[in-house]
């Protein structure tokens, strides 16, 4: 049962108030009609559904609606931290993510 | 094969203080290289070495598993098996599994205790309803057993359901399969284990894979926690790891592992001799043939690896529990377990090539894959020892996500106006 | 009273309050205090069942959660609960109960005589057998049959249950001495502590044994005092008949209090719940849990009158009953020696054999004192009896290795205790994912006192492995200063050290199994798990025959699995599997530990989501008007709708037939208040629109409306509806009424996370407007009556406008769209003047006899018009294309919206598509079944290939005549012009084990020019 | 405009009839307080234009911390988000004020929708009001400070609750209203619940307290 930040409401919430959101930083290609079909596929389906440290969406549903991102350990459910979009992909990048 | 297990040996064995009885399986050292190898020792893993051994020649084999065979989901699943998919391609595969089921026990001379107590899936609205008549109706047409009772026939058969109209969700009928059922999950594993191992299969224990040799687009060997080995073949049957090692090919998958639970009470005497789920309630019911009732609900929403959950999934669970089985308030859970199921945005198995030469993987079974245990192996064996698809798992390759035929087993979407 | 029963002060049950109750149809006297486990004994009751393969003779074992064979059946009817622990039923006025097993009857079990082919039963007989198809289903009935212990109620729960949310700075689990002087510690510091404990009373071990001295002090008055000032500590919340039963991730405890099950049946409340779940979300969590004595396993170990010795000493001196008069015990530690004495003092004869040939020479002392007779160096072997315990076999075992080095005496005996050494109770600890390690030393699993405290967990006393009670209570001292640093508080009074009584411990002896002389197998059944039948033996062929992991050892014996979860059985297992795999404990590790600690009523975790509350329904603003005119209702999503009216004498079909021709000949009235409803406001909605719905608003002018399809990724529809036109910056949207939430937080999500620099807003308004729609050729008529500010006339309000004005006296905002295919208006208001629009439109309406119709009516209409409704003939697998509605794509947008890419794939662009066709059976009078399949010849032999399914099916009164719509492959080649009936194509539609042939038509049945919604 | 025939969404519970004025008697006490305005707000706290207008035109400085809320005696507004609010205020007052705060907000990136129809509140009362709330939601009530609302769970939906004297104040969409009110009336059985008179709490509905 997580626990969650939310950099909006700046406060720690329970698990019941959020949507998970998958993966984050799924980048959606820029022109898509000319993307093939493997690229497209990559976007829409592939996961790297990582075990370990996982950049994920949520949003925070009951209370300010607002999505953001958490970097949790798949492995043990512990969370290195949450960010607004735009903070967190700064750490994202920082991080190397986006690579 | 020969027939170890009978009430003969039972006897004979028994006239001698059960000292005689052999190792059900061999367990084996990793040898350096194999024609196969098979990562994964849970029960399709297993059903795959024996098939590839039994019906495909193939004899150099081994089961390599990171923890206890039939550990992984295996271990940990509500049992349940049925065919009554509503996809043409998956209710063939189901089925196919089905009928294997019918005869495991005898096939593998160990009772896998497969009940066909049948399985009755509600319907609460309107939209359930048609959705069970076209579901039916597709099994009808293809050969499976399939019948859709209205809400009076329903609480005929199940006395102690609450059909009743004031119900949140009322019953308002259910499709019914009376082939389906459940099996001895453990015994699954057990039974496939001890059949591959009489093949001379090797099944290699607390043995992690943690990479892969590819070389030009071939797949030479794998790297695991006791040394090396080389493969011709690779078929990786991981369930919810199975993301972990496509990482290790530099492939991703689509497929997110998500944590499922599931709960049992405490040991009963008999009041529930079929299986019931409930898609709209949201949650699921039968009763083992040791007592406890065996319950489980849909998938945490979050990706984890932790193997258990969320306490309020099993809240909710007991919950629906209650609303379908009033007289069930008062009984206790005894334990409760999660899993790490490989979901895929269709609903249905991965069972396929990959652009590595030599690796194939079979996943995706996500919520759903104990019931078809024998036939996934099967033609996943099938598929490595010709290095093509069998006509049943064809659909089930990785390109439908590039082609777009996917086959939504989610059902309808329930949405309505 | 029977001579069981010894009166002394300590005890802490009130002999001044006896209590009667029934058990197994008799009566029987207790006291308040007793449970009904230490009630039974009391009156000599020994043999409370019979075990599950076995049928052998079973009694009380333990004392608390550990107990396993002790299940009973408590109340009948809607008040019966399965499964109780005698040893935790607490005895109230009246309490009834009976015995769970023993069939046909408990005297004579018909397992008892399979018991006597047990040999031919081991572990794991049945995957040996039974393997015939054609029996297995008969052997099963009869395994189903002899298993289990309770029964489930029979009856629906009148009691309720709640749940309680809760943050606390510290929980402390465990009210023991270590507990409650943690407790204390935090308390007076000022820390807002929560302290639990499953049993009645707070005291844990020391309630049993009262005789330790602390500080000089007695025991007892050490607890009075502690617990005097716990309870004056305003931060400090106490919780007792509490169990943590969970801890979950980030350390949220669940825990269950039972509020009711210790009253009699007749002072229970009826306004407060049963049992309460109460969620505490922990900073820090004190683990004071303590540890369970195991017993030593030897052969007929399971013959009643045969407990653990700390359950023995417990019965005596908490609730002052001698199980036996004369006892034997046998240890393999120092911890049987006080319940040994307190035993001796109390007037047993009570002979202790220590298999250490070296005991404590202090406690031998006192032994001797009490007049114990204490045997250094032997151990039992055996014990003699049939129904109860009657002999020890006593043999002596040799100082260093396991085995038996010369006989011992025969003593009888009527009552038996062993111990075999402390298992740590480190079930939460685990919960989690934490790991218990093994202590070599102290022979047990422990929890390290600080091995988790870097994520707020702390465990103290006896399930650190800290066994003596001076130990304990000083680590309790340094966890609360752990604590307290971690928190930034300061510490209150000093740490003086503690002085009890207790000698200083020696060495336990490194024995789980007692040796017979045997091998094992040969001997008599020695049981390591009793509710389950696992015996020694059993491992032993488990390993043989390679299920050589725990864990496999586990599920081949049921070692661990039944409602005890092996607090008993499980270290004793791991040993005796260690030792068949010639592996270390620690190598062989421990099965998982999972919740529940204690198991939990399914009530009591559904709490208040039960009944009314089990879900939201959610009502329009008309439903009271609905309910009065006779609407049966439909479930959509979690709204309540209108399915259908029905009047005096009619049926479902008749109320259908009337409403829709009322809509088609005159006037109907529908409520479409639940239709989603999202107000987009903002420079960019329009460009927003083109990029979340397949069609384009660019040309859209305000007062205009527009249908659009909504498309996931995958190029699927997912929603529709009609889009109005406020004003060029201003957009209201609405959707369905299943998919109201979900398209909200969708268009959120690409907003947020892809487009933010799009100027725009979305809210929902779905609750603000109630939605009433006027549907029919007289509906302009009606709405005139009512409605003076805006022009209605055909030419200034034309299809797809929508006004401003007064409808009702209220301000409305009026559409002219058409789900019917009539002339239509969809009046919108504030949700408040919802119920008073209706009634108004229903009195203007009158004199056209306005006719309120439900959804099943809607469907009708809208099926003879082709319209779809997403989810019904949609499936997650439809294209727009598929739908034949590639007038609502825009291929030609800039922006590649959502969903479009999709297309372009080789399946979804294909041939052999199914796509969306109406049909009519050659036999109009035949409606098909919603689900039906489509199939190219009569003939079914399967498998049988499908075209597709039919999605939606009427009889429709307009025609006279059934419809349908189905999606088919190719559909759209196969049909007939719109308009003409006269299908090209004959197919046959499968359902309920019969073929229909059909003609595949345009899906438009009425009105394919649209001249009525125009008019 | 014709209050009379305005139906609250708590209408069917008749809770006015039965409503008396606070006592001992008593643990929780509740009404819902019917006929209020609602104006849902968005637009960005960061964007200093907007901020000034809305506070501005409302009279009311816009809360801009997260889970604040500020009000006169005309008017409350609730922070949802950074960029959304709920202003809620007296019913008849709230059609003028959502027109002024569309013409103040004129070119600047914003959204103001009446919701009116939309809402409900609750006002809850009495010594057991934190217990009850602590059956409801997952949310630390007893950590709730005065002048705090927040957005959180309600059983199987949600509410914006905020402190509102010795007591609660649980905002609820319309349609949910219904299903909160029982799951209230249920976890507070317990400790009686009284139907307290409106007229006697209905303002502070309305006054930061
Ligand atoms: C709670 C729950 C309830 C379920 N209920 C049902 C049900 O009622 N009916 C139904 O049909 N299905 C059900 N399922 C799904 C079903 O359990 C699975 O689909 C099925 O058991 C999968 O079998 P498997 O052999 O593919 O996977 P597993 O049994 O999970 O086996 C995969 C094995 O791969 C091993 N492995 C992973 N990575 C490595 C590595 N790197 N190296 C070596 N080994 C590795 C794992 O340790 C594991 O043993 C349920 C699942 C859960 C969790
Ligand atoms: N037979 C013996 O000699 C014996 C037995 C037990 C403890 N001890 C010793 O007593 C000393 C102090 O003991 P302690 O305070 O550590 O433990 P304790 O056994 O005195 O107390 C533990 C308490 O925790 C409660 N508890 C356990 N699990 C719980 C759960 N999940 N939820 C709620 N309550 C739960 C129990 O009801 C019990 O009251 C230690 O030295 C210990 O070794 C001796
Ligand atoms: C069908 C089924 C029935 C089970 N019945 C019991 C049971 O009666 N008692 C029990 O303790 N566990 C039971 N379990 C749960 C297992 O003990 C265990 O929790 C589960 O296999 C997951 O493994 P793990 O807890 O070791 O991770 C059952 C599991 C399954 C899949
Ligand atoms: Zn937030």
């Amino acid at each position: 049962m997580l626990v969650l930040f939310c950099p909006h409401c700046q406060e720690k919430r329970e698990e019941e108030e959020f949507g998970y959101g998958g993966e984050a930083f799924r980048i959606r290609p820029a022109s898509p009609d000319t993307a093939d079909d493997d690229t497209w596929a990559d976007y829409l389906f592939m996961r790297t559904n990582p075990k370990g440290w996982n950049w994920e969406l949520w949003s925070h549903a009951t209370g300010c609606r607002k999505f953001f991102v958490v970097k949790r350990n798949t492995a043990t459910n512990s969370i290195a931290g949450s960010w607004t979009l735009s903070d967190g992909r700064k750490v994202y990048d920082a991080e190397g993510g986006s690579q | 094969m020969k027939k170890d297990y009978s009430i003969w040996s039972l006897f004979t064995k028994g006239l001698n203080y059960n000292e005689g009885w052999d190792p059900a399986w061999r367990s084996a050292e990793l040898k350096p290289s194999y024609n196969v190898v098979i990562v994964g020792a849970g029960g399709h893993g297993l059903a795959t070495a024996y098939y590839l051994a039994k019906e495909h020649g193939v004899r150099d084999i081994a089961v390599i598993e990171k923890g206890y065979l039939g550990g992984g989901n295996t271990a940990r699943n509500t049992t349940i098996v049925r065919s009554n998919y509503l996809w043409d391609e998956a209710t063939m595969l189901y089925e196919h599994a089905l009928k294997l089921w019918e005869h495991l026990t005898e096939e593998l001379n160990f009772n896998v205790m497969f009940s066909q107590r049948g399985v009755f899936n509600l319907g609460h609205t309107l939209q359930d309803m048609r959705d069970i008549e076209r579901r039916v109706n597709a099994n009808v047409l293809n050969g499976v057993d399939a019948q859709v009772l209205d809400a009076a026939e329903v609480k005929r058969r199940i006395p102690i359901l609450n059909t009743s109209r004031n119900a949140r969700y009322p019953v308002l009928g259910a499709s019914y399969q009376p082939r389906a059922g459940v099996a001895r999950h453990d015994a699954v594993a057990w039974g496939f284990a001890r059949a591959a191992s009489k093949y001379g299969v090797d099944i290699v224990e607390n043995c992690e894979v943690t990479g892969m040799d590819i070389v030009n687009g071939r797949l030479q060997g794998l790297q695991t926690s006791r040394g090396s080995v080389r493969a011709d073949r690779v078929g990786c049957v991981a369930s919810g790891h199975s993301s972990v090692l496509a990482k290790m090919a530099g492939i991703r998958l689509p497929i997110e592992s998500h944590p499922l639970q599931a709960f049992v009470s405490e040991s009963m005497k008999p009041v529930l001799d079929t299986v019931v789920m409930s898609n709209a309630v949201h949650g699921y019911a039968s009763q083992s043939d040791k007592g406890e009732l065996v319950i489980g609900a849909g998938i945490d929403h979050y990706t984890s690896y932790t193997q258990r959950g969320s306490p309020h999934i099993i809240e909710h669970t007991a919950a629906a529990i209650i609303e379908l089985f009033p007289i069930f308030s008062r009984v206790r859970m005894n334990r409760q377990w999660g899993g790490i199921v490989d979901t895929t945005p269709d609903a249905c198995p991965i069972i396929s090539k990959t652009k590595v030469k030599g690796l194939y993987f079979n996943c995706g079974w996500g919520t759903g894959g104990f019931k078809a245990t024998p036939g996934s192996g099967n033609v996943f064996a099938h598929t490595i020892a010709n290095d093509e698809p069998h006509p049943l798992n064809k659909a089930f390759s990785l390109d439908r996500f590039s082609t777009g035929h996917l086959i939504d087993e989610h059902g309808a979407a329930a949405v309505a106006h | 009273m029977t001579s069981h029963r010894i009166r002394h002060e300590k005890a802490r049950v009130d002999f001044g309050r006896p209590i009667s109750f029934h058990f197994d149809g008799k009566s029987y006297t207790g006291y308040a205090g007793d449970t009904l486990a230490s009630a039974l004994l009391a009156n000599g009751v020994r043999m409370l069942g019979r075990s599950f393969k076995y049928g052998r003779p079973r009694g009380i074992v333990g004392a608390g959660a550990e107990e396993p064979n002790a299940l009973t059946q408590v109340e009948t009817g809607a008040a019966t609960i399965p499964n109780l622990k005698a040893t935790q039923v607490e005895l109230y006025d009246g309490l009834t109960a009976r015995r769970t097993t023993g069939w046909p009857a408990l005297d004579f079990d018909l397992k008892s005589v399979s018991g006597r082919f047990s040999r031919f039963m081991p572990a794991g007989f049945y995957y040996k057998t039974f393997q015939s198809r054609a029996l297995w289903p008969k052997f099963e009935h009869v395994i189903r049959q002899a298993a289990g212990y309770g029964s489930a109620p029979e009856e629906a729960d009148l009691d309720s249950y709640d749940h309680s949310h809760r943050h606390a700075e510290v929980v402390v689990v465990g009210g023991g001495p270590c507990g409650l002087l943690t407790a204390l510690n935090l308390g007076r510091a000022g820390l807002n502590v929560t302290l639990l404990d499953e049993q009645r009373e707070l005291g844990g071990w020391l309630l049993s044994y009262p005789h330790a001295i602390i500080d000089g002090q007695p025991g007892y008055d050490w607890l009075k005092n502690i617990i005097a000032e716990l309870r004056s500590l305003p931060r400090v919340q106490i919780f007792t008949r509490t169990s943590a039963f969970a801890l979950h991730d980030l350390n949220l405890i669940q825990a269950v209090e039972q509020l009711q099950d210790h009253l009699p049946l007749a002072e229970r409340s009826e306004t407060s719940p049963r049992q309460r779940l109460h969620r505490i979300r922990a900073s820090h969590i004190v683990l004071a849990t303590g540890a369970i004595e195991r017993p030593l396993v030897f052969g007929n170990n399971d013959l009643p009158g045969i407990l653990t010795a700390s359950a023995l000493t417990t019965y005596l001196n908490r609730y002052g009953v001698a199980v036996g008069r004369r006892v034997v015990m046998q240890t393999s530690n120092d911890f049987a020696y006080q319940g040994a004495c307190d035993l001796a003092r109390a007037g047993c004869s009570v002979v202790l054999a220590d298999t250490r040939t070296r005991p404590n020479t202090v406690w031998e002392q006192r032994a001797h004192a009490a007049g114990v007779d204490v045997r250094p160096g032997y151990a039992i072997s055996g014990a003699l009896g049939s129904r109860a315990v009657k002999a020890a076999k006593l043999v002596k075992i040799s100082a260093d290795q396991n085995s038996i080095s010369g006989d011992g005496p025969t003593i009888e005996c009527d009552a038996l205790g062993s111990s075999g050494g402390l298992s740590p109770t480190v079930h939460l600890y685990c919960h989690d994912g934490g790991r218990p390690h093994w202590d070599e030393e102290k022979l047990a699993f422990v929890a390290p006192a600080m091995g988790r405290a870097a994520t707020g967990i702390y465990c103290v006393g006896g399930i650190t492995g800290t066994f003596g009670l001076q130990p304990a209570l000083m680590q309790a001292h340094e966890v609360s200063d752990a604590v307290l640093a971690a928190t930034g508080k300061a510490s209150v009074g000093e740490r003086r050290s503690i002085e009890t009584d207790e000698p200083n411990a020696i060495p336990a002896r490194r024995i789980f199994r007692v040796p017979d002389g045997k091998v094992e197998g040969h001997g008599k059944k020695a049981f390591v798990d009793f509710q389950n039948d696992v015996t020694a033996a059993d491992i032993h062929l488990a390993v043989r025959e390679n299920y050589r992991s725990i864990e496999h050892i586990k599920r081949y014996t049921a070692l661990g699995f039944g409602t005890d979860q092996g607090k008993l059985s499980n270290v004793n297992g791991f040993a005796i599997a260690a030792e068949a795999l010639g592996k270390s404990i620690p190598d062989v590790g421990t099965t998982t530990y999972r919740p529940a600690y204690s198991p939990v009523t399914f009530g009591t975790l559904a709490g208040p989501h039960e009944g009314d509350t089990f879900e939201p329904k959610r009502y329009t603003p008309m439903h009271a008007s609905h309910v009065a005119r006779g609407a049966v209702f439909e479930n959509v999503g979690q709204w309540l709708r209108p399915q259908y009216f029905l009047k005096a004498g009619e049926d479902q079909d008749a109320a259908i037939r009337r409403e829709c021709i009322a809509a088609r000949r005159g006037v109907g009235i529908m409520d479409a208040s639940t239709l989603g409803k999202i107000d987009l406001q903002g420079k960019d909605a329009r460009e927003f629109l083109n990029r979340v719905y397949a069609n384009s608003w660019t040309q859209l002018a305000p007062g205009k409306c527009r249908y659009g399809l909504m498309l996931d990724e995958n190029g699927m529809v997912m929603d529709d509806g009609v889009t109005a036109c406020i004003s060029d910056e201003h957009f209201a949207m609405t959707t369905t009424t299943g998919g109201a939430a979900r398209v909200l937080s969708w268009l959120e999500n690409w907003h947020q996370t892809e487009w933010p620099d799009l100027d725009v807003y979305m809210t929902s308004v779905t609750d603000h407007w109630a939605t009433a729609a006027v549907v029919g050729p007289k509906s302009r008529e009606v709405l005139a009556k009512v409605c003076s500010d805006i022009d209605l006339s055909p030419s200034s309000f034309k299809f797809m406008d929508w006004r401003e004005g007064t409808v009702a006296g209220v301000a409305a905002r009026v559409f002219r769209i058409s789900f019917s295919g009539e002339l239509a208006f969809e009046v919108n208001v504030d949700a408040n003047y919802g119920y008073h629009l209706w009634e108004a439109l229903l009195a203007a309406g009158a004199e056209f006899d306005i006719t309120p119709y439900g959804t099943d009516a809607m469907h009708l209409l809208r099926a003879e018009k082709g319209f779809i409704i997403v989810g019904q003939d949609t499936d997650g697998s439809m294209t727009p294309f598929d739908l034949d509605m590639a007038w609502a794509v825009s291929m030609k947008k800039p922006f590649s919206f959502i969903g479009k890419r999709s297309f372009a794939r080789s399946d979804t662009a294909g041939p052999n598509r199914k796509q969306l066709v109406g049909l009519l059976t050659e036999d109009p009078s035949i409606v098909l079944a919603e689900g039906a399949q489509i199939i190219e010849a009569p003939e079914v032999n399967p498998p049988v290939a499908m075209l597709g399914h039919v999605t939606s099916s009427y009889f429709s009164p307009e025609l006279g005549r059934s419809i349908a719509l189905a999606v088919v492959r190719d559909g759209i080649k196969r049909r007939s012009p719109e308009g003409q009936n006269a299908g090209r194509d004959r197919l046959f539609a499968y359902f309920g084990g019969q073929t229909h042939r059909v003609q595949v038509v345009s899906p438009v049945f009425v009105d394919p020019k649209g001249e009525r919604q125009n008019a | 405009m014709l209050e009379h025939v305005s139906r609250s969404p708590l209408h069917a519970f008749g809770l006015p009839l039965q409503a008396t004025a606070i006592n001992d008697t008593r643990g929780v006490w509740a009404n819902e307080l019917p006929s209020l305005g609602y104006v849902s707000l968005r637009g960005d706290s960061k964007d200093r234009t907007f901020v000034e207008k809305v506070t501005h035109s409302l009279g009311v400085a816009l809360p801009t911390s997260p889970c604040t809320y500020a009000g006169t005696d005309g008017a409350k507004v609730l922070w949802i988000s950074p960029d959304e609010w709920l202003i809620v205020s007296q019913r008849d007052r709230i059609g003028s004020l959502a027109a002024d705060l569309k013409a103040a907000l004129q070119g600047v990136r914003s959204q103001v929708a009446d919701n009116s129809g939309g809402y409900t509140q609750v006002l809850l009362r009495g010594r057991n009001a934190l217990d009850v709330l602590q059956h409801t939601t997952v949310y630390d009530f007893a950590a709730l400070e005065p002048g705090r609302v927040v957005g959180t769970t309600f059983g199987k939906s949600s509410v914006y609750a905020h402190r509102s004297g010795e007591g609660f104040c649980l905002v609820m969409r319309r349609s949910f209203a219904d299903y909160i009110w029982r799951y209230l009336v249920r976890a507070a059985a317990p400790y009686g619940l009284g139907i307290a008179v409106v007229e006697t709490t209905g303002h502070a509905a309305l006054v930061v307290a």
